[in-house]
């Protein structure tokens, strides 16, 4: 069903266009890379047959560690994403559905951490955890859970208040079945938020990693711009390793953005919510 | 007043709980401090135990927290101790030095952010469906998701070295001496000019989409055709009435803005060598150097606190509901 | 007399995604200087699409689509941007349905009269403050309220400031689009009361719009019932109770709830879907009297008795024969 | 009807004694500033296949009454009782019988029903919770449920934004009726609809009220509606009651605030009428002292502003709170 609104959506065709193609180049990155991301070859090439986008300072192919770098960055971009979001709307829901007195002290909670800045804690974390990609990725879902628990639970209390709900309640049904019942209407809301998570997640990622906290036995955006970042390669006129990575992370968000804001008018659409006049 | 009272009490008990956390997370760090000293610095077993005295590791744990409280809450300006890299300089003296680059490109950029997002917001609105909106929302969604240092780099490389119109890196080109004089300042905003718009190109567009999406709610709202029954030029329909309603939640976001920016902020520095406290909390952070660290967070804490209740303040003053609620 | 305001053969129309929403289909109606004009319309019948049309307030999605609108003799639909500013509040005021936000929550309530006084008469803040204060005495809000905000105020004190805002540069036609739907009944009648006194002080022409056909039969002098987009009859108030025509009207007379009926009674069948509407008679299918012929002819609205228009083809023959 | 010493147990439903719902209002202080006194020490009981009219201004605290019955507000002090127990106490079997025999009708047609839903899935739902699940029998409870309400079976595919206002409120009471509820506590069911349509609605009221003699409290801001719907009408003012009586008594009502709700709404009485009754209802933060009305009744007396009139049984079953019939 809400697919056949997608596609009338112009915003929602390009989003999951570029969902689709990032996933494919992720998971066929083995046949499409042109050469081993590891093996250093004549550094500063420009673009030539052989190396599509040229080398880097210690001679790597630049194209094919874009391709094996989506998988990670991907990866850890959707992973944290999905952890995040699984952790907030839980815990959004429970302070939305539960005491007064259990909301309050989970909305304080979360206020400490929204407190302090996220950049500073997700370095203090790393350290804290090491490198590695599995850490990145606890260590994001720790800070950015509270953001989504907030959006989420101020969804939920305003449909609390729906008449629709309220007959349900009437009808002696418990927590649990109210859940049920109001998963459908905050999935668009879900959704929307999985895609912006996925946005930061790899912003961030690549932020960690370009401050040297990635983790160095992988490749992903993050770990280029860094050895582009540190080795100065724009210094000698080579700008295609510094350009690339960052113009995929942007490009992979532009369209996340575009297919969020789809997915949200399409339920506005469905539910008749938005009054012709 | 009272609700003032009310506010404060709460925030101060948070601003405490917080500085009270900050003060056990070294202790959970992996590598304690007596580990650190010892092999970073390949030091003897008693220079180490000698450390561990002036640091005052060595006391119960109870004493040392109140110690830490004694000099950081109740003293102003707060004292850290020593930082551990670079030995005898206090921490206050280290943060001090280079907290007014920090603080100069963060303000002023806070405000460039406020404004252009918030202004361009308003005529996107205005404008809703027209090509110009098309272009800034494109422009902004594209801002929004590029991540900020790699964002710096593409304005180096366009104005640095491209046009050759900005310097890529540094606060003030190091041929001047730092005085006071007119020469100084000139490349000080000729080199803070690519970091701030580093800056504001990610920070705005969160404002622009915030301001263009309420206003068009706004828009809907029957007052707003009060105002055109009443024949009220439409410029100022959307400047007076409409922007009004429309920036409010503008002005909240303002408030918690504090430390988004601080991340951007850390990266512009990191790009640009820009001498400001982020560059140096990095270096802390990856050095261990605990006590810097926790004067860092000390100060994002109470700036993240003191803007939040700035926010509430304007946001009084701005929305009368509130005021007379 | 020269009607102040004449519409002929007005259409306007929604373009919604889920299709054309045919709001107003060809009204044609006159206001007489100094005449109260009672519209009577349930949901769906474009009543305050139509009022709305009057001042061009019509916003995207919807668009005027043909007709004219003559006020004091010049067409507004025709009018430029600059020319209609002459006219709106100048010439026609209004009073909204949605007193609790038809007046901007930021703004102190003086102001917003002080706005609309501004626009149209070059006098400084000061005049213009005091020129608020006895309009707002005058329609019994209390001066020292001037400075508050429209949260601080009631549903019926905020009504009472939208009409002294709608009579501050004295219009010769007001229109009021359900004024008093969003209020208590005794507050209702307060209003009503009040518009009655103005009307009588001021001489301007009211055009009163309401889904309650009590209220209209009780305030007005005359009665145009709406219908699906058309206006189905038209007659002095008196002939509208006395012997209303349209099965419509008589059917929305009957349906009230009077302390003398004994019986519910109701129209049957729902509201018009204003994107498909049935051919012929709009009416037809909640119609006791309706034949095929009803379905196949579109009926015009005819003057069968002196002031008594009506849009039914069967009351029609019945009144030729 | 207020307490009643031969409480005949099997003929109440639902005692309401000495409800108060209030609404704390945080302003400025660090501690609750004041209350919103929604409604202020009720007592009523509700009988077996009644009709009870329940009428006042908005802000008057009469939905928030209706709210409180069906366990949607939880009631500040006071108690209601379904057989002799508290609600709020019901536990397990108990509370899911009073679920199953008490029902609501909202106000707002449009967004009383799930919009993701059909109108098949939101009739089946009350079905689904009380332990019906056999799909045939959902079917025919949904059908006849359908035709009681006079709406086609076809109606069960269709989602509610296809529906008219009119429509949904049937679909709405259906929903109420499904489970043959004993009382159905019904917030304006009929001042979101169009006024040529509220017959039909009361009409339908009426049949199933004889068909499955399940009582109704009829919360409505229209006097004139209530008034030839119900059998008892309780008038209600700022959260109090102030006049009871029984429709077969109607329009003689005693009460200063009952005469001027009725006079609002009958045209053929002059406007000066109305004009002496001062102001508008104030707001239930700040009540007036004594009788709630005297800042604005004409007959307002010194004793008024001091004292709060008791309800009094002026004739059986008419009870008025006013010290002009003391």
């Amino acid at each position: 069903m809400i697919r056949k609104y997608i596609i009338k959506n112009k915003k929602g065709v390009f989003g999951i266009s570029v969902l689709f193609l990032f996933g494919l180049i992720a998971v066929l990155a083995p046949y499409l890379a042109t050469r081993n991301p590891w093996e250093s070859f004549k550094p500063n090439l420009g673009i030539s047959k052989e190396h599509l986008l040229g080398t880097d300072l210690l001679g790597r192919d630049v194209f094919s560690q874009l391709i094996w770098g989506s998988r990670i960055s991907l990866l850890v971009g959707v992973g944290s994403a999905a952890g995040i979001l699984i952790f907030g709307s839980l815990v959004g829901l429970a302070s939305a559905l539960s005491s007064p007195f259990m909301d309050e002290i989970l909305m304080r909670f979360t206020d400490i951490i929204l407190y302090i800045p996220k950049l500073p804690l997700l370095i203090f974390l790393a350290m804290m955890l090491g490198r590695g990609f599995l850490n990145v990725v606890l260590v994001m879902i720790f800070t950015m859970w509270p953001q989504t628990a907030r959006i989420i639970r101020s969804e939920v209390l305003s449909l609390k208040q729906r008449p629709f709900v309220e007959a349900v309640k009437v009808l002696g049904v418990g927590t649990f079945g109210l859940v049920k019942i109001l998963i459908p209407h905050i999935l668009p809301l879900l959704l929307a938020s999985l895609t912006n998570l996925t946005i930061w997640a790899v912003v961030y990622e690549a932020s960690l990693s370009f401050l040297g906290l990635g983790d160095p036995s992988v490749i992903t955006w993050g770990t280029m711009l860094y050895y582009a970042h540190v080795s100065g390669v724009i210094f000698i006129g080579n700008y295609i390793p510094i350009v690339a990575p960052g113009l995929c992370i942007t490009i992979f968000g532009v369209g996340m953005h575009y297919l969020a804001s789809a997915i949200q008018d399409v339920y506005a659409q469905r539910t008749r919510l938005w009054k012709p006049f | 007043m009272k609700y003032f009272l009310r506010r404060l009490s709460l925030v101060f008990f948070a601003w405490v709980f917080a500085l009270i956390i900050l003060f056990f997370l070294p202790r959970l760090m992996p590598v304690g401090p007596e580990a650190l000293l010892a092999d970073r610095f390949r030091l003897p077993e008693e220079a180490v135990l000698l450390m561990r005295k002036e640091f005052g590791l060595d006391l119960p744990i109870t004493t040392q927290l109140l110690r830490f409280l004694q000099n950081v809450v109740f003293k102003f300006p707060p004292d850290f101790g020593y930082s551990y890299i670079n030995y005898p300089v206090r921490v206050k003296d280290i943060i001090l030095s280079h907290l007014p680059w920090t603080v100069y490109l963060m303000m002023s950029s806070l405000m460039v952010t406020f404004l252009l997002g918030s202004v361009t917001g308003i005529i996107a609105a205005w404008k809703r469906g027209t090509k110009l909106e098309g272009i800034l929302s494109l422009l902004a969604i594209f801002c929004l998701s590029s991540p900020v240092f790699w964002l710096s780099y593409i304005l180096i490389i366009v104005f640095a070295f491209v046009f050759r119109v900005f310097p890529p890196a540094g606060a003030y080109s190091v041929t001047i001496t730092s005085t006071f004089s007119l020469q100084f300042i000139g490349s000080v905003l000729r080199h803070s000019v690519l970091p701030m718009l580093a800056i504001v190109l990610t920070q705005a567009p969160s404002y622009f989409l915030l301001v263009r999406d309420n206003m068009s709610l706004v828009f809907k709202e029957d007052y707003v055709i009060t105002a055109m029954a009443k024949g009220v030029k439409e410029r100022t329909i959307v400047f007076k009435h409409v922007a009004r309603n429309a920036l409010l939640p503008a002005v909240s976001l303002f408030g918690t803005q504090v430390g988004l920016m601080l991340g951007g902020q850390i990266m512009v520095e990191a790009v640009f060598s820009y001498p400001g406290v982020g560059k140096l909390i990095v270096d802390a952070i990856l050095g261990l150097d605990y006590p810097v660290v926790i004067g860092f967070f000390y100060i994002i804490i109470t700036l993240g606190i003191i803007m939040s209740i700035v926010t509430d303040f304007v946001y009084i003053i701005i929305d009368p509901r509130v005021r007379y609620g | 007399m020269e009607a102040i305001l004449r519409i002929n053969d007005l259409y306007v129309s929604y373009f919604t995604n889920f299709g054309e929403v045919k709001a107003v289909n060809g009204v044609t109606l006159n206001l007489n200087p100094g005449e109260k004009l009672g519209v009577a319309g349930e949901s769906g019948s474009g009543k305050s699409t139509l009022a709305l049309a009057i001042m061009r307030l019509i916003r995207p999605p919807g668009r005027i689509i043909r007709g004219a609108i003559y006020i004091n003799g010049k067409d507004v639909t025709k009018m430029s941007e600059r020319e209609l500013r002459g006219v709106r509040w100048k010439q026609v005021a209004m009073v909204f349905q949605g007193a609790m936000n038809a007046l901007n929550p930021t703004h102190r309530v003086a102001f917003q009269i002080m706005e609309a006084i501004r626009i149209h008469e070059k006098i400084n803040k000061k005049e213009a403050f005091k020129k608020a204060i006895n309009l707002l005495s005058l329609v019994g809000v209390d001066p020292a309220r001037a400075k508050d905000y429209p949260f601080q105020l009631s549903g019926g004190m905020k009504q009472r400031v939208m009409i002294a805002m709608a009579i501050a540069l004295n219009p010769s036609v007001l229109i009021a689009d359900e004024p008093t739907t969003a209020l208590d009944v005794v507050t209702q009648r307060k209003i009503l009361a009040l518009l009655k006194e103005l009307h009588d002080r001021l001489k301007f022409s009211l055009l009163m719009i309401s889904h309650d056909i009590d209220l209209l039969l009780h305030f007005c002098d005359s009665i145009a019932v709406m219908y699906a987009g058309q206006i189905v009859e038209q007659s002095s108030t008196k002939n509208i109770v006395q012997h209303p025509m349209h099965p419509y009207t008589a059917g929305l007379l009957k349906a009230r709830f009077r302390s003398n009926f004994k019986e519910f009674w109701s129209i049957k069948g729902s509201p018009p879907d204003l994107i498909s509407l049935p051919p012929g008679c709009r009416f037809r299918p909640r119609c006791d009297m309706a034949s095929e012929e009803c379905a196949r002819e579109n009926p015009e609205l005819i003057e069968v008795k002196p002031y008594h228009f009506v849009r039914c083809l069967k009351v029609q023959d019945a009144a030729e024969n | 009807m207020l307490q009643k010493i031969d409480v005949d147990y099997n003929n109440t439903i639902l005692d309401v004694v000495h409800l108060k719902v209030y609404f704390p209002v945080r302003k400025w202080g660090p501690f609750k500033r004041g209350y919103v006194k929604a409604v202020d020490d009720v007592s009523l009981s509700v009988e077996k296949n009644k009709i009870y009219g329940l009428i006042g201004e908005s802000g008057s605290g009469k939905t928030t009454l209706g709210r409180a019955i069906v366990m949607l507000e939880r009631p500040t002090d006071g108690k209601i009782l379904f057989m002799r127990k508290n609600l709020w106490e019901l536990k397990g079997h108990d509370l899911k019988y009073f679920r199953r025999s008490v029902q609501m009708i909202f106000q707002d047609p449009f967004a009383a029903l799930n919009p993701l839903w059909t109108v098949f899935k939101n009739l089946s739902l009350p079905l689904f919770i009380h332990d019906i699940t056999d799909k045939k029998e959902i079917q025919r409870l949904c059908i006849q449920a359908l035709t009681e309400v006079k709406l086609a079976p076809h109606y069960l595919e269709k989602f509610p934004h296809e529906l008219s206002g009119g429509e949904r409120q049937r679909i709405c009471i259906a929903r109420a009726l499904i489970l043959k509820p004993r009382l159905i506590v019904a917030d304006e069911p009929t001042s979101m609809i169009d006024a040529s349509l509220k017959g039909d609605i009361c009409k339908l009221l009426v049949e199933l009220k004889e068909k499955y003699n399940t009582s109704y409290l009829f919360i409505s801001h229209e006097i004139n509606v209530a008034q030839k719907l119900s059998e008892q009408m309780l008038i209600m003012y700022l959260g109090k009651i102030v006049e009871v009586l029984t429709t077969h008594q109607a329009g003689k009502y005693l009460h200063p605030y009952s005469k001027l709700l009725m006079y609002g709404m009958d045209y053929s009485i002059p406007d000066e009428v109305i004009l002496r009754f001062k102001g508008e209802i104030p707001s239930a933060l700040t009540p007036p002292s004594g009788c709630r009305f005297h800042t604005r009744c004409i007959y307002a007396t010194p004793i008024c502003t001091t004292q709060e009139p008791p309800l009094v049984e002026v004739e059986p079953g008419h009870f008025v709170a006013c010290f002009l019939y003391d």
